[in-house]
C-alpha cells in the first residue's frame, strides 16, 4: 500500500491510540487487538524505539523469559504503562464483560473469556479501551458480567485503570474523579448526534466537540512501512485486509 | 536410556485416568499436545476437568480444546479464555456453555498462574491484587477477599492453590534420560512442578544428556519430575515447529464443528480413521 | 549500545543510597560481586539493610557480607545464615552480633525466597508451610501466622512481600544492549524482578543482542529491568569463573578478620590500598 | 586410601546414615554435613542409582533448573524423601537450635542461622539430625532458641520431621508418637554409661542396646572409591582429612 492511497478508519483509530501512549516506557498488547497493535508500534516508531511494545500471542516476538506470568509480574511491578481491553459489554462506569450475555452462567450468548482484565485493569496506569462496533448493544447502561470493574471502592489497591475508549465512531476520555466518561473527539464522517443515538449510556461533553485528527503524510508513511510489517508476524489476516500485506514468512506453513 | 520412554500414544493416554484434572498450556510456541488430544479422542476418557494455563485463545490450543469438548470429553473448563484468536469464536466450546453441557470456571490470567504457582510450591494459596470487585470473585469457591494480614483495610484476593492430576504437554527434544527441553517455555516448568503427574510428548528423543550442556540445562525440565514420554514427529501439528499455525486447516476445523453433524465427520476423518481402521 | 553501561565500578556504587535495603544472593556460581562491593567499603556506604537470598554461607559469599558488616557499612541483615560453609564461622559477623552492633532478621531459606518471589509479583505476600511454632516466626513482624482461609483450623504462615531497594549481583555476560545472561541462576532473575534498582558487574560485554539466539533468551534477564551494567572481568574473585572459590584467600582473610587490627590491616592492604594510591 | 585402611568412624557414621535411607527415591544434602553426605551418595550406589542424591554448596552438582527455591519447592510438593539437620542444641523434644546460645537476639554465642529448617523439618518425612559432640552442651534438655520444633500441635500441617538422630556415640530413633528419642545403637567403643552421662535429656531405651555395625569390605571399598571421589567436589578439606584423596580439579584455582 503507498502513502497515497486513501487513509483508512483503521489507520485514524491507531493514530488516535499513538497519541494516548506518548511517554510510555512499556506498552503490551493483548490478543485479538490487531489495530492496538498497531497504533502500539506508531507509539514506538514516533519515540525512536524509547516506547517498548510487547505483543501478546507469538512467543518469538515477546521479551519474556519467565513465561506467561512475566506480562502480569511486570504490571504488578508497576513496570507495564500502557495495555489495551475490550469487551462485549462496556458500561457507563467502564466496567467490562467479556464473558456473555444474560444471567451467569446460563449464557444466552457466551464470549471467549475475561483474560487478564481482572487484573490488569487494576494495575495497568494507561488501560485504553477499544470496541469497534459502537451501538447500544455493547455500549450499556449495566454491564450483565463484571470481568474487570473500571472503578473501585476507596481503599482497594489500584494504581491502575481505564484512560479512554475508542469505537468505530469517537474517543472518549474517561474521568475518574467522576467514575464516568467524556466524549473527547468524533471521528471523520459521523456525527454528535449519532454517537448519543449509539450509546447505551450518559455522558460528558466537552464545550466544543473536535473531529479525530486524520494521521499526517509521515505518519501514514509509517503506519504502512515498518509497522505494516511488524503487525503482519502476528495478525497476518489483518495485515492482508487492511494494508494488503502478506508476512515475510507464511504463517499457514506448518 | 531411562524406562520413562512409551512406544506409543495409546500408552500415555492411557495413563489419564477419567475425570482426571489436566493442565494444559497456553500454545503461544509449538507445545500443543494436539496428537495425545486425538488419543484421549480415540479412547473416549471422559470427565475431564480442563485446567488453561492460562487460556486456550490461539488457533491450535483453542482447536485443541474445542475438539476434547466436542468430542464429549470435558466435564469442566477452569479457564480464563477459549477461542481461536483472530479467527473467531471456539465453535464447540460455545454450543456446549449455551447447552449446558459444560461448566465453566471464569478465571483471569495471573489468577490461573498464581495459584500454580502455589501449587508447584507446594503452598496453600497465593495473594493476588486485583479482582476484588469483579464477578470473577463472587462466582469462585478458590477465591476468596481477606483483609491484608500486614495492612488492616487492605482487601486483597487469595486463591487456592491448584494441583492437576495431570500435566500434557508436548515438547521439542527429550534427551535419553528423560530430560525434557522446553527452551524459555516456563509455563510447562511450572505445570510440571504443580502436577502429580506428567505426560510429555516430544519430536524428538536425543541420544545424549543435556546436563553435559549448561545452555541446554538452562531450558530443561528434570526427568524426576517426568512420569511418561513418547517420541510424536508433529505431535503439535498443525501447529509448526516453527511457531506458525497452519491457519487453512484451523479454519477447516471450525467450519465443520459450526454443526454437530460437520464436527462428527471432521473428527472421523481426522480423528477416528486410523483407530477404525486398525479395528477392522 | 544502550545508556545502561558505566564505565567504572565507582559510578555503579553510587547509585545505592546510605540505608537502602540491597539484596544479595547466595553465590553457589560465579556471581558473588565481590568487586562491587569492595567499592562499596571505598565509598564508604553505610546504614544499609543486607537481604541474602536466602542466606551467604559459602566461603565467597559469606566472606563478601562480612567485609562489608566488618567495614561498617551494615546495619541490619535479613538472611537464613552467614558463615564461610566448612571453613567455619564469619567472624565480623558473629562480633558484631556479640557486640550488639548488627540488628539480625532470622529467617529460614524458602521464607526469604517466597516473600522475594512475592514481590517479584508486585503481590502483597506468600503462604509458606512449615514455620508454625518456631521462634522465627515470634520474632519476625513480616511472619503472621493466619487461619487458612480455604480451611478453617489449618494454621498457616504469611510472609509480607520483599521489595529490596537494590539488587547486585556479578554475571557472566551483559549484551550490547544490556541484556544480563545468568544461566541458571534463576535467583537473580527474581531479584531483578523483584527489586527497585538492579546493579550488574559482568565478567564480559559481547557485542551482540541475546535475542537473536534463543539458547541464550532462555538464561537471560531483559535490559529493562537493568538499571546500571559495569564491565569487571575477576569481579566475583576470589569465586573463580569456574565456580570454584579461592580457598587460600578465604582462609586468609578469615584468619586476619579474627581480630579487629587484623580486619582493618587486611582491608588497608586488599580494599583500600588503591584508593588511597589513586586519592594520593 | 585402600580397603585393607582400619575403618573409621566417619565411615561407621556413614553407613549408619545410608541404612535410614533404603528406598528413597530423592535425598538432598544440606550445607557443611560432609558425612551426611557420603551417607546419601553411599546409599545411591547401594540402589544401583535408584535413589537420587543433590547436594547444595555447588551449583554444578545440582539437578535444580529454577533456582534456589526448587529444593525447597521440591520438598513442598512432597518429592523429596530425604534430608539431613543439626543443631548447636537439639533437645528431649527434637527442637533444633542453629540461632545462638542465650536469650534471642542479645546471644553469648551466634551462630550461623536456621537455613532450611524451619521448613523442611515439616514436609521432608526422612530428616536425619547429626551431631557429632555428643555432649550435655549440645543434647540439652530444652534449646535457646527453636529454629525448627521436633513436633507440632494437632492441626498443623507437618508430613515430615526427625526419624534419627546421629552423634559421635550412638544412633537414637525419633518416636513421633512420643516425641522422644530412643537409644537404637551405640557405635563401637563406646557404652551407654558413656552415652547417658552425655545426654542433657532424658530418652527410651530397648530391651537391649545393640553395638552400631562397622560396614562390611565391599561398602568400605564403595565409600572410599566412587563415593570418596564425589564427595571430594563438594567437600575438599573434609576428603583430604578422611579419604587422603584430593578433588580431580583443584578447588582453589581462582
Amino acid at each position: 500500500m503507498t502513502a497515497d492511497a486513501p487513509c483508512r478508519d483503521e489507520e485514524i483509530y491507531a493514530n488516535a491510540i499513538a497519541g494516548l501512549l506518548v511517554g510510555a516506557k512499556h506498552v503490551a498488547v493483548g490478543m485479538v487487538s490487531p489495530i492496538p497493535g498497531t497504533g502500539a508500534l506508531l507509539a514506538r516508531e514516533k519515540s525512536g524505539g524509547k516506547t517498548r511494545v510487547s505483543i501478546l500471542g507469538k512467543q518469538k516476538m515477546l521479551p519474556w523469559t519467565d513465561g506467561s506470568q512475566e506480562l502480569f509480574d511486570l504490571a504488578g511491578q508497576g513496570r507495564l504503562d500502557g495495555f489495551f481491553l475490550s469487551g462485549g459489554q462496556i458500561d457507563r462506569q467502564a466496567n467490562i464483560n467479556l464473558v456473555g450475555i444474560g444471567d451467569y452462567p446460563d449464557h444466552k450468548v457466551r464470549w471467549s473469556g475475561s483474560f487478564g482484565s481482572g487484573y490488569l485493569y487494576f494495575v495497568v496506569p494507561r488501560v485504553i479501551l477499544f470496541r469497534w462496533e459502537h451501538t447500544r448493544r455493547t455500549l450499556v447502561e449495566k454491564v450483565d458480567f463484571i470481568s474487570a470493574p473500571g472503578t473501585s471502592e476507596p481503599g482497594v489497591y489500584r494504581p491502575g485503570g481505564p484512560i479512554a475508549l475508542i469505537t468505530n465512531l469517537c474517543l472518549f476520555e474517561f474521568l475518574k474523579d467522576r467514575g464516568r466518561f467524556r466524549l473527547k473527539s468524533v471521528h471523520p464522517g459521523h456525527t454528535l448526534e449519532e454517537v448519543r443515538d449509539n450509546t447505551g449510556f450518559d455522558f460528558d461533553l466537552p464545550e466544543s466537540v473536535p473531529e479525530t485528527p486524520v494521521p499526517d503524510a509521515a505518519t501514514l508513511e509509517t503506519i504502512r512501512g515498518p509497522v505494516a510489517t511488524r503487525i503482519a508476524e502476528v495478525y497476518p489476516v489483518f495485515a492482508r485486509d487492511v494494508f494488503g500485506i502478506e508476512p515475510a514468512k507464511a504463517p499457514d506453513a506448518a | 536410556m531411562t524406562d520413562l520412554f512409551q512406544s506409543d500414544l495409546s500408552a500415555l493416554a492411557r495413563q489419564i485416568p477419567p475425570g482426571a484434572s489436566v493442565a494444559i498450556n497456553k500454545g503461544e510456541g509449538p507445545d500443543v499436545p494436539m496428537a495425545l488430544a486425538k488419543e484421549i479422542v480415540r479412547q473416549g476418557i471422559r470427565g475431564l476437568k480442563l485446567i488453561t494455563i492460562p487460556a486456550s485463545a490461539l488457533p491450535v490450543s483453542g482447536m485443541m480444546v474445542d475438539m476434547l469438548i466436542g468430542a464429549g470429553c470435558v466435564k469442566s473448563i477452569e479457564t480464563s479464555g477459549v477461542s481461536m484468536s483472530e479467527l473467531g469464536a471456539a465453535p464447540r466450546f460455545t454450543k456446549a456453555v449455551k447447552d449446558g453441557a459444560l461448566q465453566v470456571l471464569d478465571a483471569t490470567c495471573p489468577a490461573v498462574l498464581a495459584a500454580l504457582h502455589a501449587g508447584a510450591k507446594g503452598q496453600p494459596f497465593a495473594s493476588l491484587r486485583g479482582i476484588v470487585g469483579s464477578d470473577l470473585e463472587k462466582h469462585r469457591d478458590d477465591f476468596k477477599l481477606i483483609d491484608n494480614p500486614f495492612e488492616p483495610g487492605d482487601p486483597v484476593v487469595v486463591l487456592k492453590a491448584i494441583n492437576p492430576d495431570v500435566a500434557i504437554f508436548h515438547a521439542r527434544y527429550a534427551d535419553r534420560d528423560g530430560n525434557v527441553w522446553i527452551g524459555r517455555h516456563r509455563d510447562q516448568l511450572f505445570m510440571a512442578h504443580a502436577s502429580k503427574k506428567v505426560l510429555v510428548t516430544v519430536e524428538e528423543v536425543v541420544d545424549r544428556n543435556f546436563y553435559d550442556d549448561e545452555a541446554m540445562v538452562t531450558g530443561m525440565i528434570p526427568s524426576f519430575y517426568i512420569d511418561a514420554i513418547c517420541e510424536a514427529p508433529g505431535g503439535a501439528l498443525p501447529m509448526g515447529l516453527d511457531g506458525n499455525a497452519n491457519i487453512k486447516a484451523v479454519l477447516a476445523y471450525m467450519a465443520a464443528a459450526r454443526t454437530d453433524e460437520g464436527f462428527q465427520a471432521w473428527l472421523d476423518e481426522n480423528v477416528l480413521a486410523g483407530a477404525k481402521a486398525a479395528a477392522e
